[in-house]
Protein backbone atom coordinates (compact mmCIF):
# COMPACT_ATOMS: atom_id res chain seq x y z
CA UNK A 1 0.00 0.00 0.00
CA UNK A 2 1.14 3.39 -1.11
CA UNK A 3 0.44 6.87 1.44
CA UNK A 4 0.56 10.07 -0.17
CA UNK A 5 1.90 12.69 2.73
CA UNK A 6 1.76 16.34 2.13
CA UNK A 7 4.77 18.20 2.78
CA UNK A 8 5.15 21.86 3.26
CA UNK A 9 8.59 24.20 3.81
CA UNK A 10 8.95 27.52 5.88
CA UNK A 11 10.78 30.77 5.87
CA UNK A 12 14.63 30.19 4.01
CA UNK A 13 13.32 26.18 3.04
CA UNK A 14 10.76 27.57 1.42
CA UNK A 15 13.54 30.26 -0.49
CA UNK A 16 16.39 28.10 -1.52
CA UNK A 17 14.43 25.01 -2.56
CA UNK A 18 11.84 27.63 -4.27
CA UNK A 19 8.81 25.40 -3.15
CA UNK A 20 6.15 26.28 -0.72
CA UNK A 21 4.51 22.41 -0.98
CA UNK A 22 4.47 19.42 -2.55
CA UNK A 23 2.99 15.59 -2.35
CA UNK A 24 5.27 12.60 -1.61
CA UNK A 25 4.08 9.21 -2.38
CA UNK A 26 5.53 6.96 0.24
CA UNK A 27 5.63 2.74 1.22
CA UNK A 28 3.51 2.09 3.84
CA UNK A 29 5.01 2.56 7.37
CA UNK A 30 8.02 5.06 6.30
CA UNK A 31 8.82 7.74 8.72
CA UNK A 32 9.64 11.11 8.82
CA UNK A 33 13.79 10.03 8.04
CA UNK A 34 12.14 7.72 5.18
CA UNK A 35 10.95 10.81 3.64
CA UNK A 36 13.96 12.92 3.75
CA UNK A 37 15.72 10.39 1.98
CA UNK A 38 13.22 10.90 -0.86
CA UNK A 39 13.94 14.62 -0.40
CA UNK A 40 17.42 14.42 -0.22
CA UNK A 41 17.18 12.17 -3.97
CA UNK A 42 16.32 15.25 -5.58
CA UNK A 43 19.27 17.72 -6.68
CA UNK A 44 21.49 20.44 -4.79
CA UNK A 45 19.42 22.68 -2.21
CA UNK A 46 17.26 19.17 -1.34
CA UNK A 47 20.22 17.04 -0.80
CA UNK A 48 22.01 19.60 1.49
CA UNK A 49 19.35 20.51 3.75
CA UNK A 50 17.52 16.41 3.71
CA UNK A 51 20.77 14.48 3.49
CA UNK A 52 21.15 13.61 7.12
CA UNK A 53 19.13 16.66 8.63
CA UNK A 54 21.12 18.82 11.05
CA UNK A 55 19.47 20.16 14.03
CA UNK A 56 18.76 23.38 12.49
CA UNK A 57 15.96 21.44 10.51
CA UNK A 58 12.69 21.64 12.29
CA UNK A 59 9.88 19.18 11.53
CA UNK A 60 6.31 19.14 12.30
CA UNK A 61 4.13 16.06 12.04
CA UNK A 62 0.22 16.96 11.03
CA UNK A 63 1.49 20.87 13.17
CA UNK A 64 3.27 19.43 15.82
CA UNK A 65 6.83 19.16 17.04
CA UNK A 66 8.16 15.44 15.64
CA UNK A 67 11.35 13.74 15.29
CA UNK A 68 12.62 11.76 12.73
CA UNK A 69 11.19 8.11 13.53
CA UNK A 70 7.85 9.54 13.35
CA UNK A 71 5.46 6.94 11.23
CA UNK A 72 3.37 8.86 8.38
CA UNK A 73 0.10 7.67 7.48
CA UNK A 74 -2.19 8.54 3.90
CA UNK A 75 -3.31 12.51 4.13
CA UNK A 76 -0.81 13.36 6.79
CA UNK A 77 1.30 17.01 6.74
CA UNK A 78 5.02 16.99 7.44
CA UNK A 79 6.77 20.57 7.71
CA UNK A 80 10.12 21.71 7.45
CA UNK A 81 11.53 24.59 8.64
CA UNK A 82 14.39 26.94 10.35
CA UNK A 83 14.33 27.63 13.78
CA UNK A 84 11.72 30.24 14.65
CA UNK A 85 12.89 34.06 15.09
CA UNK A 86 9.30 35.71 16.10
CA UNK A 87 7.93 37.93 18.39
CA UNK B 1 -8.08 34.10 13.17
CA UNK B 2 -9.77 34.55 16.91
CA UNK B 3 -10.02 31.76 19.34
CA UNK B 4 -12.06 32.06 22.12
CA UNK B 5 -11.91 30.13 25.56
CA UNK B 6 -14.62 30.65 28.40
CA UNK B 7 -14.47 28.06 31.33
CA UNK B 8 -17.29 27.68 34.28
CA UNK B 9 -16.38 29.33 37.43
CA UNK B 10 -18.55 31.85 37.72
CA UNK B 11 -16.61 34.93 39.07
CA UNK B 12 -13.16 34.90 37.33
CA UNK B 13 -13.41 32.51 34.34
CA UNK B 14 -10.26 32.80 32.79
CA UNK B 15 -10.40 33.56 29.30
CA UNK B 16 -8.46 34.68 26.33
CA UNK B 17 -7.73 35.61 22.49
CA UNK B 18 -5.08 34.73 20.22
CA UNK B 19 -5.32 36.76 16.53
CA UNK B 20 -2.49 36.80 13.91
CA UNK B 21 -2.66 39.80 11.88
CA UNK B 22 -1.85 41.54 8.76
CA UNK B 23 -2.95 44.83 10.00
CA UNK B 24 -1.22 47.22 12.14
CA UNK B 25 -2.07 46.44 15.49
CA UNK B 26 -4.60 48.81 17.29
CA UNK B 27 -3.03 49.20 20.63
CA UNK B 28 -4.93 51.49 21.90
CA UNK B 29 -7.75 48.73 21.81
CA UNK B 30 -5.74 45.75 22.69
CA UNK B 31 -4.48 48.05 25.81
CA UNK B 32 -8.11 48.70 26.82
CA UNK B 33 -8.88 44.77 26.62
CA UNK B 34 -6.60 44.04 29.38
CA UNK B 35 -6.85 46.98 31.40
CA UNK B 36 -10.41 47.61 31.43
CA UNK B 37 -10.78 44.24 33.06
CA UNK B 38 -8.24 45.23 35.30
CA UNK B 39 -10.51 46.49 38.46
CA UNK B 40 -12.16 42.44 38.79
CA UNK B 41 -8.30 41.50 38.22
CA UNK B 42 -6.40 43.68 40.66
CA UNK B 43 -2.98 43.07 38.43
CA UNK B 44 -1.77 43.37 34.68
CA UNK B 45 0.92 43.05 32.18
CA UNK B 46 1.11 44.06 28.79
CA UNK B 47 3.98 43.62 26.57
CA UNK B 48 4.85 45.56 23.56
CA UNK B 49 7.46 44.52 20.94
CA UNK B 50 8.84 46.88 17.86
CA UNK B 51 10.51 46.78 14.87
CA UNK B 52 13.45 48.90 16.50
CA UNK B 53 13.94 52.03 14.93
CA UNK B 54 17.07 52.37 16.32
CA UNK B 55 18.25 49.29 13.77
CA UNK B 56 17.38 51.90 10.61
CA UNK B 57 21.00 53.37 11.62
CA UNK B 58 22.48 49.82 9.95
CA UNK B 59 20.12 50.55 7.20
CA UNK B 60 17.09 48.58 8.10
CA UNK B 61 14.13 49.65 6.30
CA UNK B 62 11.26 47.02 6.88
CA UNK B 63 11.29 43.42 8.12
CA UNK B 64 8.61 40.63 6.87
CA UNK B 65 7.08 38.13 9.50
CA UNK B 66 6.05 34.69 7.43
CA UNK B 67 4.34 32.01 10.08
CA UNK B 68 2.98 28.68 9.70
CA UNK B 69 -1.52 29.08 9.53
CA UNK B 70 -2.93 26.58 12.06
CA UNK B 71 0.32 25.29 14.20
CA UNK B 72 0.98 29.12 15.31
CA UNK B 73 -2.52 29.48 16.50
CA UNK B 74 -2.47 26.04 18.38
CA UNK B 75 1.13 26.90 19.65
CA UNK B 76 0.17 29.99 21.10
CA UNK B 77 -2.88 28.35 22.55
CA UNK B 78 -1.05 25.86 24.27
CA UNK B 79 1.26 28.13 25.75
CA UNK B 80 -1.55 30.15 26.91
CA UNK B 81 -3.23 27.49 28.69
CA UNK B 82 0.12 26.74 30.47
CA UNK B 83 0.01 29.63 31.69
CA UNK B 84 -3.29 29.94 32.62
CA UNK B 85 -3.13 27.16 34.58
CA UNK B 86 0.22 27.32 36.54
CA UNK B 87 -0.37 31.52 37.48
CA UNK B 88 -4.32 31.61 37.46
CA UNK B 89 -4.14 34.00 35.05
CA UNK B 90 -7.81 35.73 34.69
CA UNK B 91 -7.25 37.27 30.88
CA UNK B 92 -5.05 36.91 28.23
CA UNK B 93 -4.68 38.61 24.83
CA UNK B 94 -1.80 37.61 22.46
CA UNK B 95 -1.61 39.24 18.63
CA UNK B 96 1.53 39.01 16.76
CA UNK B 97 2.00 40.56 13.01
CA UNK B 98 2.60 39.42 9.90
CA UNK B 99 3.47 40.46 6.29
CA UNK B 100 5.56 43.64 6.04
CA UNK B 101 6.46 45.93 8.69
CA UNK B 102 8.65 49.14 8.93
CA UNK B 103 10.62 50.39 11.47
CA UNK B 104 8.80 51.53 14.91
CA UNK B 105 5.67 49.12 13.93
CA UNK B 106 4.37 46.59 16.91
CA UNK B 107 5.36 42.91 16.23
CA UNK B 108 3.18 41.70 18.93
CA UNK B 109 1.33 42.24 22.16
CA UNK B 110 0.88 40.38 24.67
CA UNK B 111 -1.19 40.99 27.82
CA UNK B 112 -2.07 39.23 30.85
CA UNK B 113 -3.91 40.21 34.01
CA UNK B 114 -4.85 38.15 37.21
CA UNK B 115 -5.22 38.95 40.98
CA UNK B 116 -2.14 39.57 41.82
CA UNK B 117 0.64 41.63 40.82
CA UNK B 118 3.53 38.74 40.55
CA UNK B 119 1.09 36.24 38.49
CA UNK B 120 0.58 39.24 35.84
CA UNK B 121 4.64 39.96 35.52
CA UNK B 122 5.62 36.13 35.16
CA UNK B 123 2.32 34.74 33.18
CA UNK B 124 2.77 37.23 30.32
CA UNK B 125 6.96 36.72 30.78
CA UNK B 126 6.48 32.91 30.07
CA UNK B 127 4.09 33.72 27.50
CA UNK B 128 6.63 35.88 25.51
CA UNK B 129 9.64 33.33 26.27
CA UNK B 130 7.50 30.15 24.98
CA UNK B 131 6.15 32.83 22.19
CA UNK B 132 9.55 33.49 20.80
CA UNK B 133 10.86 29.66 20.87
CA UNK B 134 8.03 27.71 20.06
CA UNK B 135 5.49 29.74 18.20
CA UNK B 136 5.90 29.05 14.68
CA UNK B 137 7.26 33.17 12.79
CA UNK B 138 10.17 33.58 11.48
CA UNK B 139 11.78 37.23 10.69
CA UNK B 140 13.32 38.38 7.74
CA UNK B 141 14.94 42.08 7.56
CA UNK B 142 15.46 44.13 4.32
CA UNK B 143 18.19 46.48 4.20
CA UNK B 144 19.48 48.76 1.89
CA UNK B 145 23.36 48.84 1.65
CA UNK B 146 25.21 50.83 -0.76
CA UNK B 147 21.58 52.14 -2.21
CA UNK B 148 20.83 48.03 -2.82
CA UNK B 149 18.02 46.46 -0.95
CA UNK B 150 18.95 42.96 0.37
CA UNK B 151 17.79 41.01 2.91
CA UNK B 152 18.42 37.92 4.55
CA UNK B 153 16.39 35.32 7.69
CA UNK B 154 17.08 36.21 10.88
CA UNK B 155 19.54 33.44 12.96
CA UNK B 156 17.77 32.07 16.44
CA UNK B 157 19.55 33.54 19.27
CA UNK B 158 21.42 31.57 22.15
CA UNK B 159 19.53 34.12 24.56
CA UNK B 160 15.88 33.32 23.80
CA UNK B 161 16.64 29.83 23.70
CA UNK B 162 18.59 30.33 27.69
CA UNK B 163 15.31 32.19 28.41
CA UNK B 164 13.06 28.82 28.95
CA UNK B 165 15.25 28.04 31.59
CA UNK B 166 13.89 29.95 34.45
CA UNK B 167 10.80 28.38 33.72
CA UNK B 168 11.10 24.78 34.46
CA UNK B 169 9.92 23.73 37.61
CA UNK C 1 4.47 66.81 41.26
CA UNK C 2 6.63 65.46 38.18
CA UNK C 3 10.64 65.05 37.80
CA UNK C 4 11.90 64.82 34.38
CA UNK C 5 15.92 63.91 34.16
CA UNK C 6 17.19 64.03 30.64
CA UNK C 7 21.19 62.28 30.28
CA UNK C 8 23.38 63.32 27.55
CA UNK C 9 23.67 60.02 25.49
CA UNK C 10 22.75 61.50 22.00
CA UNK C 11 20.21 58.20 20.75
CA UNK C 12 18.80 57.17 23.32
CA UNK C 13 18.76 59.01 26.89
CA UNK C 14 16.95 57.60 29.31
CA UNK C 15 14.29 59.72 30.74
CA UNK C 16 11.65 59.04 33.64
CA UNK C 17 8.37 61.00 34.96
CA UNK C 18 6.86 60.23 38.21
CA UNK C 19 3.83 61.68 39.47
CA UNK C 20 1.35 61.40 42.53
CA UNK C 21 -2.09 62.65 41.63
CA UNK C 22 -5.15 62.89 43.35
CA UNK C 23 -7.38 62.39 39.69
CA UNK C 24 -7.98 59.52 37.99
CA UNK C 25 -5.03 57.94 36.00
CA UNK C 26 -5.32 58.49 32.29
CA UNK C 27 -4.27 54.90 31.46
CA UNK C 28 -4.67 56.00 27.62
CA UNK C 29 -2.54 59.01 27.84
CA UNK C 30 -0.21 56.98 30.01
CA UNK C 31 -0.05 53.82 27.39
CA UNK C 32 0.86 56.19 24.73
CA UNK C 33 3.87 57.75 26.64
CA UNK C 34 5.17 53.99 27.24
CA UNK C 35 4.59 52.71 23.67
CA UNK C 36 4.55 55.58 21.32
CA UNK C 37 8.27 55.45 21.89
CA UNK C 38 8.72 51.83 22.05
CA UNK C 39 9.65 51.73 17.99
CA UNK C 40 12.97 53.30 19.27
CA UNK C 41 13.56 50.61 22.04
CA UNK C 42 12.17 47.54 20.76
CA UNK C 43 10.43 46.12 23.95
CA UNK C 44 8.04 48.01 26.75
CA UNK C 45 6.43 46.40 29.83
CA UNK C 46 3.26 48.25 31.89
CA UNK C 47 2.25 47.32 34.87
CA UNK C 48 -1.05 48.33 35.99
CA UNK C 49 -2.87 47.64 39.50
CA UNK C 50 -5.99 48.40 40.64
CA UNK C 51 -8.74 48.32 43.02
CA UNK C 52 -9.92 44.71 42.99
CA UNK C 53 -13.98 44.88 42.48
CA UNK C 54 -13.99 41.36 43.74
CA UNK C 55 -13.08 42.41 46.98
CA UNK C 56 -16.69 44.27 46.74
CA UNK C 57 -18.05 40.69 47.60
CA UNK C 58 -16.59 41.30 50.98
CA UNK C 59 -18.22 44.50 51.47
CA UNK C 60 -15.48 46.62 49.96
CA UNK C 61 -16.62 50.46 49.02
CA UNK C 62 -13.37 52.10 48.69
CA UNK C 63 -10.13 52.47 49.13
CA UNK C 64 -7.74 55.61 50.82
CA UNK C 65 -4.63 55.83 49.87
CA UNK C 66 -2.17 58.81 52.11
CA UNK C 67 1.46 59.42 51.19
CA UNK C 68 4.39 61.58 52.34
CA UNK C 69 4.75 64.13 50.15
CA UNK C 70 8.21 64.85 48.67
CA UNK C 71 9.81 61.77 50.80
CA UNK C 72 7.43 59.44 48.06
CA UNK C 73 9.03 60.95 45.10
CA UNK C 74 12.44 60.86 45.95
CA UNK C 75 12.29 57.28 46.59
CA UNK C 76 10.70 56.49 43.83
CA UNK C 77 13.47 58.65 41.56
CA UNK C 78 15.80 56.72 43.45
CA UNK C 79 14.37 53.18 43.10
CA UNK C 80 13.88 54.50 38.98
CA UNK C 81 17.78 55.53 38.69
CA UNK C 82 18.78 52.11 40.33
CA UNK C 83 16.55 50.63 37.42
CA UNK C 84 17.58 52.71 34.25
CA UNK C 85 21.55 51.88 35.58
CA UNK C 86 20.81 47.99 36.44
CA UNK C 87 18.94 47.21 32.97
CA UNK C 88 19.72 50.11 30.48
CA UNK C 89 15.83 51.14 30.50
CA UNK C 90 15.47 54.12 28.15
CA UNK C 91 12.01 55.51 29.15
CA UNK C 92 10.22 54.85 32.54
CA UNK C 93 6.68 56.31 33.48
CA UNK C 94 5.81 55.81 36.93
CA UNK C 95 2.18 57.26 38.19
CA UNK C 96 0.42 56.59 41.94
CA UNK C 97 -2.96 57.78 43.05
CA UNK C 98 -3.71 59.12 46.23
CA UNK C 99 -6.71 59.97 47.56
CA UNK C 100 -9.99 58.12 47.91
CA UNK C 101 -10.65 55.66 45.03
CA UNK C 102 -13.48 52.74 44.18
CA UNK C 103 -12.87 49.22 43.40
CA UNK C 104 -12.13 48.70 40.02
CA UNK C 105 -10.22 52.32 39.95
CA UNK C 106 -6.45 51.84 38.88
CA UNK C 107 -3.80 52.58 41.82
CA UNK C 108 -0.26 52.54 39.97
CA UNK C 109 0.88 52.68 36.73
CA UNK C 110 4.56 51.38 35.88
CA UNK C 111 5.74 51.35 32.26
CA UNK C 112 9.07 50.76 31.11
CA UNK C 113 10.53 50.62 27.83
CA UNK C 114 14.16 48.83 26.75
CA UNK C 115 16.01 47.75 23.80
CA UNK C 116 15.39 43.57 25.01
CA UNK C 117 12.33 42.21 26.52
CA UNK C 118 14.03 40.76 29.57
CA UNK C 119 15.45 44.47 30.50
CA UNK C 120 11.46 45.65 30.30
CA UNK C 121 10.09 43.11 32.10
CA UNK C 122 12.69 42.81 34.76
CA UNK C 123 12.90 46.55 35.15
CA UNK C 124 9.54 47.18 35.87
CA UNK C 125 8.80 44.50 37.86
CA UNK C 126 12.05 45.93 40.22
CA UNK C 127 10.06 49.12 40.32
CA UNK C 128 7.13 47.78 41.57
CA UNK C 129 8.20 45.43 44.41
CA UNK C 130 10.31 48.41 45.46
CA UNK C 131 7.65 50.50 45.09
CA UNK C 132 5.59 47.82 47.03
CA UNK C 133 8.23 47.94 49.67
CA UNK C 134 10.02 51.17 50.38
CA UNK C 135 8.09 53.80 48.95
CA UNK C 136 5.59 56.23 51.63
CA UNK C 137 1.91 55.12 50.53
CA UNK C 138 -0.50 53.88 52.89
CA UNK C 139 -3.61 52.14 51.87
CA UNK C 140 -7.26 52.33 54.63
CA UNK C 141 -9.88 49.99 53.44
CA UNK C 142 -13.81 51.29 53.80
CA UNK C 143 -16.07 48.47 54.07
CA UNK C 144 -19.56 48.28 54.29
CA UNK C 145 -20.58 45.47 57.33
CA UNK C 146 -24.10 45.22 58.20
CA UNK C 147 -24.99 48.68 56.79
CA UNK C 148 -22.13 50.34 59.16
CA UNK C 149 -18.84 51.93 57.59
CA UNK C 150 -15.70 50.75 58.86
CA UNK C 151 -12.23 51.00 57.59
CA UNK C 152 -9.09 49.41 58.60
CA UNK C 153 -5.35 50.37 57.84
CA UNK C 154 -3.93 47.49 55.80
CA UNK C 155 -1.25 45.23 57.02
CA UNK C 156 2.15 44.73 55.39
CA UNK C 157 2.21 41.61 53.28
CA UNK C 158 5.23 38.86 54.10
CA UNK C 159 5.20 38.19 50.08
CA UNK C 160 5.88 41.97 49.59
CA UNK C 161 8.90 41.80 51.54
CA UNK C 162 9.91 38.46 50.04
CA UNK C 163 9.86 39.70 46.62
CA UNK C 164 12.93 41.76 47.13
CA UNK C 165 15.08 38.89 48.00
CA UNK C 166 14.94 38.10 43.66
CA UNK C 167 16.41 41.50 42.99
CA UNK C 168 19.91 41.20 45.37
CA UNK C 169 23.10 40.42 43.28
CA UNK D 1 21.91 75.15 73.02
CA UNK D 2 18.45 74.02 71.93
CA UNK D 3 17.72 72.53 68.83
CA UNK D 4 13.58 72.34 67.41
CA UNK D 5 12.86 69.76 65.01
CA UNK D 6 9.20 69.03 63.41
CA UNK D 7 7.77 65.59 63.90
CA UNK D 8 5.30 64.28 61.40
CA UNK D 9 3.03 61.35 61.64
CA UNK D 10 1.13 59.25 58.83
CA UNK D 11 -1.72 56.61 58.29
CA UNK D 12 -2.21 54.19 61.71
CA UNK D 13 0.10 56.88 63.57
CA UNK D 14 -1.41 60.41 62.97
CA UNK D 15 -5.32 58.52 63.54
CA UNK D 16 -3.92 57.01 66.81
CA UNK D 17 -2.24 60.07 67.86
CA UNK D 18 -4.67 62.56 66.63
CA UNK D 19 -2.12 64.46 65.82
CA UNK D 20 -0.53 65.23 61.65
CA UNK D 21 2.89 66.74 63.03
CA UNK D 22 4.19 69.06 66.21
CA UNK D 23 7.33 70.63 67.08
CA UNK D 24 9.92 69.38 69.60
CA UNK D 25 12.48 70.99 71.17
CA UNK D 26 15.43 69.03 72.32
CA UNK D 27 18.91 68.97 73.57
CA UNK D 28 21.84 69.43 71.48
CA UNK D 29 22.69 66.19 69.94
CA UNK D 30 19.84 64.44 71.06
CA UNK D 31 18.94 61.43 69.05
CA UNK D 32 15.39 59.92 67.57
CA UNK D 33 15.77 57.47 70.65
CA UNK D 34 15.77 60.30 72.83
CA UNK D 35 13.09 62.26 70.94
CA UNK D 36 11.31 58.95 71.28
CA UNK D 37 11.43 59.43 74.73
CA UNK D 38 9.96 62.78 74.76
CA UNK D 39 7.00 61.67 72.65
CA UNK D 40 6.65 58.75 75.08
CA UNK D 41 6.26 61.04 78.48
CA UNK D 42 2.69 61.72 76.86
CA UNK D 43 -0.06 59.78 77.94
CA UNK D 44 -1.88 56.10 76.29
CA UNK D 45 -0.90 55.97 73.30
CA UNK D 46 2.18 57.70 72.71
CA UNK D 47 3.64 55.50 75.36
CA UNK D 48 2.13 53.08 73.28
CA UNK D 49 3.72 53.55 70.25
CA UNK D 50 7.32 55.41 71.56
CA UNK D 51 8.37 53.61 74.60
CA UNK D 52 10.56 51.11 73.02
CA UNK D 53 9.35 51.34 69.99
CA UNK D 54 8.53 48.12 67.72
CA UNK D 55 9.72 46.98 64.18
CA UNK D 56 6.08 48.46 62.83
CA UNK D 57 7.40 52.21 63.91
CA UNK D 58 9.49 53.13 60.83
CA UNK D 59 11.47 56.09 60.76
CA UNK D 60 12.58 59.05 58.24
CA UNK D 61 15.06 61.39 59.25
CA UNK D 62 14.77 64.33 56.85
CA UNK D 63 12.96 62.22 54.22
CA UNK D 64 15.58 59.32 54.56
CA UNK D 65 14.91 55.88 56.31
CA UNK D 66 17.14 56.30 59.65
CA UNK D 67 17.69 54.40 63.16
CA UNK D 68 17.18 55.57 65.95
CA UNK D 69 20.60 56.40 66.92
CA UNK D 70 20.55 59.19 64.03
CA UNK D 71 21.79 62.53 66.04
CA UNK D 72 19.23 65.85 65.45
CA UNK D 73 20.09 69.00 64.47
CA UNK D 74 18.09 72.28 64.37
CA UNK D 75 15.38 72.35 61.78
CA UNK D 76 15.61 68.68 61.18
CA UNK D 77 12.36 66.93 59.91
CA UNK D 78 11.97 63.63 61.81
CA UNK D 79 8.71 61.43 60.47
CA UNK D 80 7.00 57.87 62.04
CA UNK D 81 5.04 55.84 60.07
CA UNK D 82 3.81 52.12 60.01
CA UNK D 83 5.23 49.89 57.85
CA UNK D 84 4.08 50.90 53.59
CA UNK D 85 1.18 49.68 52.03
CA UNK D 86 1.07 51.16 49.04
CA UNK D 87 0.88 50.24 45.04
Amino acid sequence: MMNIVRVVFFASFKERLNCGSLSVTLEDNATIAGLCGELASKDGVWKEIFHKPSQAVKVAHNQQIASLETVLADGDEVAFFPPVTGG
Amino acid sequence: MTNMNQKSSPLLSPNYTIAICSEPLDLAALNGRIQKGVGEHGASVIFTGSVRASDEEKGLVAMTLEHYPGMTESTLQSIIEQAITRWGLVNVVVNHRVGRLTAGEPIVFVGASALHRLAAFEGAQYIMDYLKNKATFWKKEHYIVYGKETSHWVAEKKSDEQSLSRWSE
